[in-house]
């Protein structure tokens, strides 16, 4: 056993700090810490996303011969630790993380050919269609239906939590194109691209005040057949494959480490009114920071196994559940450390953008509005409920 | 020893219930939450026709004479509707202070003024560096001439940007946190030298951080001429604080039952949401919250006027509990609808934001837990 | 509204103080306070019982014409509080609270003539026969029979968690005498001899090193037809009437405000060593102290509205709840006050008889045995999840 | 970075398992609780044959060097099974410190004989004033011509009875708090003036309270001829400290596995217990606590020979985790066990009681989240 990184992993964690230091400007440093919202605005991620495309590293998951960096797990550990204490926006997760995995492994070439490279290059930006408004965690429920014409499937129905369908140019989605059977079956996964006819988007703004999820409607939205991903009522083994990828094998410790850190910033700053030598505060930052000391030793303890071959277990739901949880103590540690200014609601967004001076300092805006909007941590992607129902699952055979 | 509710509290009761259900509705509340004011006039006005104004005032300057009971019926109600007028503010702080610490004068002239809802206060007392410390006053009242002087900022003061009169907590005497030594000045919002910085607050109404720079007022306008404010003013934010436990009740039994009635609907795996164990547990242990909250909302009632130590306690005692368990019942609540309720169309995160504002004022859970073991003489100071 | 007692509730209130001043010896106060079970041992129990009866007050919720003394809610409240302020031991519930109220409700004239007056007196120690090995909170799934043979009843199988059976000179039972239809018919209520040839004990040592429950064999008893309560197959309908009773309206907080003042004393007495004045103590006492005013308040909101003729809904699931997890927290508390006199483990019962000396005062003995065996308030007289089913149904109708 | 086991951790690893699950049984056990050792001899005789007394003591003297991190692996092992054999008070603490911080000549002399297992070791230094503080001795050492005169009391002395020699701190300098000036005696447990109150301990095992009444030892004994050895008794315990942290993680492992085991088998009303949503839910915490256990013990054990503040961290940063893993997860294997749990007829009981004990070891959640607190320089001493 080895805590330490060996000569090429230090070497790769010195090669990912100068990158950091060439590409992470002020100003995005800035609007990322701004930013409370689950996902980070286009405007944040995008320019990130080029500067790493064009390094190379902005497709970690992906096998080389698709654009991915080969890295070992130690590697994308490293990558990801480095990133996160850094303070740099993330990526668009919709097409490098999750549709871009599918096409990979499900597309035709010339799907590969013409989706892939502009995922890379993040010319497209992809928004995800799963969920409706009365399916929830019992997603095969879906009912938005594709009708074959043709060459062509005409789409009608809803989905909903349709993350930066605002943003978005493509998207790809789980919709039935036949009954009968398990309800997991007759459904068939398919790109869409947004600028179709018939496609609306109703905002749905979260109680943090942000924009960031949609409901999205199809009416007799036309999409040709070689848009669909394999086969025809395939699609479910498909969305599957992506959930996977979704939940699995996150490093997520470091950047809870990191939001952590801003709430100690705060609390420790020079301002008048900040609680650091509280007994109470003092001691929650470190029962949340020993929380995150076992979240990280985990997901080391998978890395290394992963790095060795071996099979990390059905931890998957666990670091979800943990890394949820954490977050939202966080968060809520944050607004108990801000006092009064809690009750200061600055409605525009981005926050990064705002320009007249605000009655509390900078740093402490996005606090109220990440506890908000972060009480989604522990509905989205499956509800903690849902988690622990697979954890007595797969961890003990329940 | 009868904790049922009297005839007249019946009716009060049913009346805020009432009005709450029927005269006031979320939309009106959100299109308020646009306006300067950050409520309506209108309703304001229906407050003072139906007496609610004038409840817990004295007898003598035309009020009903009711206690922190009567009180906490009223705010009750007002938490399950997210009421954003600011009783709190001027009946409960304002004209609570004066009726307790002002001279008849005093209140002769301010009590019918807010009973008939022609006058609206809010008090400005907390300032930064106090976080939660009622004695730590660091704004200053020199004395210059007949008149006082006052210098200093305050933040969080609910409801300035509408009240027609600040009461303002200054120093005459002493350092930062010795109790003695306060004042409290009753300063119309217009004064030269009193600037402020309005903003919306969470979860409705309007506050603002209040600058006094050189503000210039008579010796008059000093409550009860006195020089030791600080007991009055913890006495009447315990009244406060009884009040606030009594609507977060009210909110919290208003997202039980939202969030039950939602359960029961919902469906998911083709059965309601209410059918996993787990849902109904949590559900629970929300009921449970919402009893255990009542009882200490009205424990804190019926000891708001008693002596200290057991006044503090039970004040202090009912903001742990309710705080801790309106956290919990707002957050499940939240949890329980899903994703529908960490967004703008339910009114679930309306009172999880109430909730979260409620949590801050006046001091969180931590706060009142040092200053319960404090007053229990389990806590040295020191160590506190 | 109003929170004081009136004029005669508090001539009552110096009434019971005298009479525990004239009858609360120290020694008996010592025993209650240095029992760490749930039940307290006959030797304790029974001089109180009697000073209790030759008062008229031992069976508080009985009809004035079968004993008892008439009390309204508040001065049963009254009485409850001032027993447990002043450390009293509790009377054996086997016999008064339990079986008491089944005789008076279903028994026949000559069953109440008997039995009654041996209950108010003492002479007769009951112990409840409903639990067996295989049902559990499943109580209607019991198995011990009843076959009918001339005036007789022969009865086999056994009983579990039989508290104080060892003692006891008398069992209330459960028993299957028919079959066919739901597991609730079929079930009858007797009362069984406890000297009956056929029967044994065996003892059940509790985690906390205590005899108090035992499993009973029942090996062809035979018991009089007479000793049945009510009609045959009935006895499900006069079980459940009792275990209303066992669970509802009970007077708890004072026993909690009493156990925590006795956790306060050992972290504030003048021993070395003692931490009450480290911070997370002292907030963790106010903690549960703000509990049991919950608990306190709401049973004097239930106790106003018995008084007034009101009914109170359906809240006995949640005090019993409430009160099992405050009485563990006061334990769990307790436990962390004395630090690592945790260790001593004294295994002599009971421990008032303790005559030698041991390594730690002699206030802490109690102290780890009551943490273990106070695990068993969340089990018996139904789990908490079973409270938070029943809860989740009469509360919410879910 | 690597954190899968070596060959050789997995090879112990397997031994241990095995030796705990066939040599080793729960009756065996209680009847070892009986005796005045509370323990088997026989066992111990094995232990040495294994290597294990001598697994991480240096090879110099008879050792084969083994690091916190094959500690653990024993200890998880041992932890599992309930093992009251005096591992931690002989090997972690007796031999560690001697190797520590004693002199060449004493570690000759004491540790090949600690690895054969003929000598067995106490460490007696906690005292009932001083809570967890481990600098807080009150016993004294007083010269006296060539000699030490030791005086004083200790609490809580682990294996106490049977052991050979007591490893005694007390004070040659200094105040009952100050860092300075304590020093270690290895003290001959026959000793004139030194008296044991034995006593069993919670969850099985023996331990003593130890007067010293003008106990004279020569100046050889005094470790290292330190009169500064609180760095060595820190750096040791924190050593003890991760593994009884690994220790605990075997006990919550067991735990989990019975308890799951339990609820797939155990009918009420005509279904599993696991049937109901509340157990499952339950057990996913439970087993979430066990994952997290492990990688906390695992983080001590890898920083258990870290500078300070990391070590500091780590170490009581799992005594945190698993302090509180513990405790829930033996707590609820209690409750999902029933009326059964709460009886001696299960193990479950004697888990719950060995978890009590490890939790009160060396400082409880609260005292290391305050150390933790203070290593990580957001706590002032004064504050804590």
């Amino acid at each position: 056993m080895d805590f330490s990184f060996n000569a090429e992993e230090r070497a790769f964690q010195q090669e990912v700090r100068d990158f950091i230091a060439a590409n992470l400007t002020p100003d995005l440093k800035r609007a990322a810490a701004l930013t409370p919202s689950v996902f980070y605005e286009p405007d944040i991620s995008g320019p990130w996303h080029r500067a790493l495309a064009a390094k190379g590293w902005v497709a970690p998951g992906w096998p080389v011969e698709a654009g991915g960096p080969t890295w070992t797990p130690a590697q994308r550990w490293i990558f990801e630790t480095e990133c996160a204490a850094a303070g740099t926006p993330g990526v668009s997760p919709m097409g490098v993380r999750m549709v871009g995995p599918v096409i990979i492994k499900f597309g035709t070439p010339e799907q590969k050919a013409f989706y892939l490279p502009r995922i890379l290059s993040g010319e497209d930006y992809w928004c995800q269609g799963y969920s409706e408004p009365g399916s929830g965690s019992d997603l095969a429920s879906l009912k938005t239906r594709a009708v074959r014409d043709g060459d062509e499937y005409v789409i009608n129905g809803t989905k909903i939590w349709t993350t930066h369908a605002h943003y978005a140019n493509r998207m790809f989605a789980l919709v039935r194109t036949g009954d009968g059977g398990r309800k997991q079956d007759g459904i068939s996964f398919i790109l869409i691209d947004m600028k179709s006819p018939g496609i609306t988007i109703r905002p749905i703004i979260t109680i943090g005040g942000d924009h960031e999820v949609n409901q999205v409607f199809f009416d007799d939205v036309r999409v040709p057949v070689t848009n669909r991903i394999g086969e025809e009522g395939m699609g479910w083994t498909y969305g599957k494959y992506l959930l996977e990828f979704e939940r699995g094998g996150g490093i997520t410790s470091a950047r809870l480490r990191k939001a952590l850190g801003q709430v100690v910033t705060l609390a420790g700053s020079d301002e008048v009114g900040r609680p650091i030598e509280e007994a109470s505060i003092a001691t929650r930052i470190s029962e949340i920071e020993v929380d995150i000391d076992a979240l990280e030793m985990t997901e080391l303890r998978i890395m290394s196994a992963l790095q060795t071959g071996q099979n990390p277990g059905a931890v998957s739901s666990m670091l979800k559940l943990r890394n949820s949880e954490i977050k939202q103590a966080i968060t809520k540690l944050g607004v108990d450390v801000i006092g009064y200014d809690a009750l200061v609601w600055q409605p525009a967004r981005p926050l990064y953008a705002l320009n007249e001076p605000t009655p509390i300092a900078e740093d402490e805006l996005p606090v109220v509005p990440e506890y908000l909007d972060g009480r989604a941590y522990t509905i989205f992607g499956g509800t903690s409920e849902v988690q622990r129902d697979i954890m007595a699952k797969l961890m003990l055979g329940l | 020893m009868d904790l049922t509710a009297t005839e007249e509290q019946r009716l009060l009761r049913e009346s805020a219930e009432r009005f709450v259900r029927t005269a006031y509705s979320p939309d009106a509340r959100r299109k308020a939450a646009g306006q300067p004011d950050g409520f309506s006039r209108a309703v304001w006005a229906e407050f003072a026709e139906l007496g609610w104004l004038a409840l817990p005032l004295p007898d003598a300057h035309g009020g009903l004479g009711g206690g922190a009971v009567e009180v906490g019926i009223l705010a009750e109600a007002f938490g399950s509707g997210l009421i954003t007028e600011p009783y709190l503010s001027t009946v409960v702080l304002g004209a609570g202070l004066v009726a307790d610490l002002g001279t008849e004068q005093q209140r002769a002239t301010v009590l019918p003024e807010v009973a008939a809802g022609r006058s609206l206060l809010a008090f400005a007392h907390s300032e930064r560096q106090a976080r939660f410390d009622l004695a730590d006053i660091a704004t200053r009242a020199a004395r210059d001439g007949a008149d006082w002087v006052l210098d200093g900022t305050k933040i969080a003061v609910l409801d300035a940007p509408s009240a027609d009169h600040l009461i303002v907590s200054a120093r005459m005497a002493g350092d930062r946190r010795t109790p003695e030594g306060i004042a409290l000045f009753v300063v119309p919002r217009q004064t030269a030298g009193l600037s402020l910085t309005p903003y919306d607050r969470l979860g409705g109404g309007r506050a603002a951080s209040v600058k006094l720079d050189g503000v210039r007022v008579p010796d008059v306008v000093r409550l009860g001429g006195s020089d030791d404010a600080l007991p009055a003013i913890e006495r009447t934010v315990d009244r406060a604080l009884a009040a606030l436990c009594s609507e977060a009740v009210g909110m919290m039994a208003a997202l039980l039952e939202a969030t039950a009635a939602y359960t029961k609907t919902r469906e998911q795996f083709g059965k309601p949401l209410a059918f996993n164990q787990a849902v109904r547990h949590r559900l629970a242990d929300m009921a449970s919250a919402v009893e255990e909250g009542r009882s200490m909302a009205l424990r804190a009632a019926l000891f708001a006027d008693a002596p200290h130590p057991e006044r503090i306690r039970a004040i202090s005692g009912a903001k742990i509990k309710i705080g801790r368990g309106a956290r919990f019942v707002a957050e499940q609540a939240v949890q329980l609808h899903g994703g529908m309720g960490v967004t703008e169309e339910l009114e679930i995160g309306a009172y999880l934001k109430r909730v979260i504002t409620f949590e801050a004022l006046f001091g969180d859970v931590d706060h009142h837990l040092r200053r319960h073991a404090l007053a229990s003489g389990r806590l040295s100071s020191r160590a506190a």
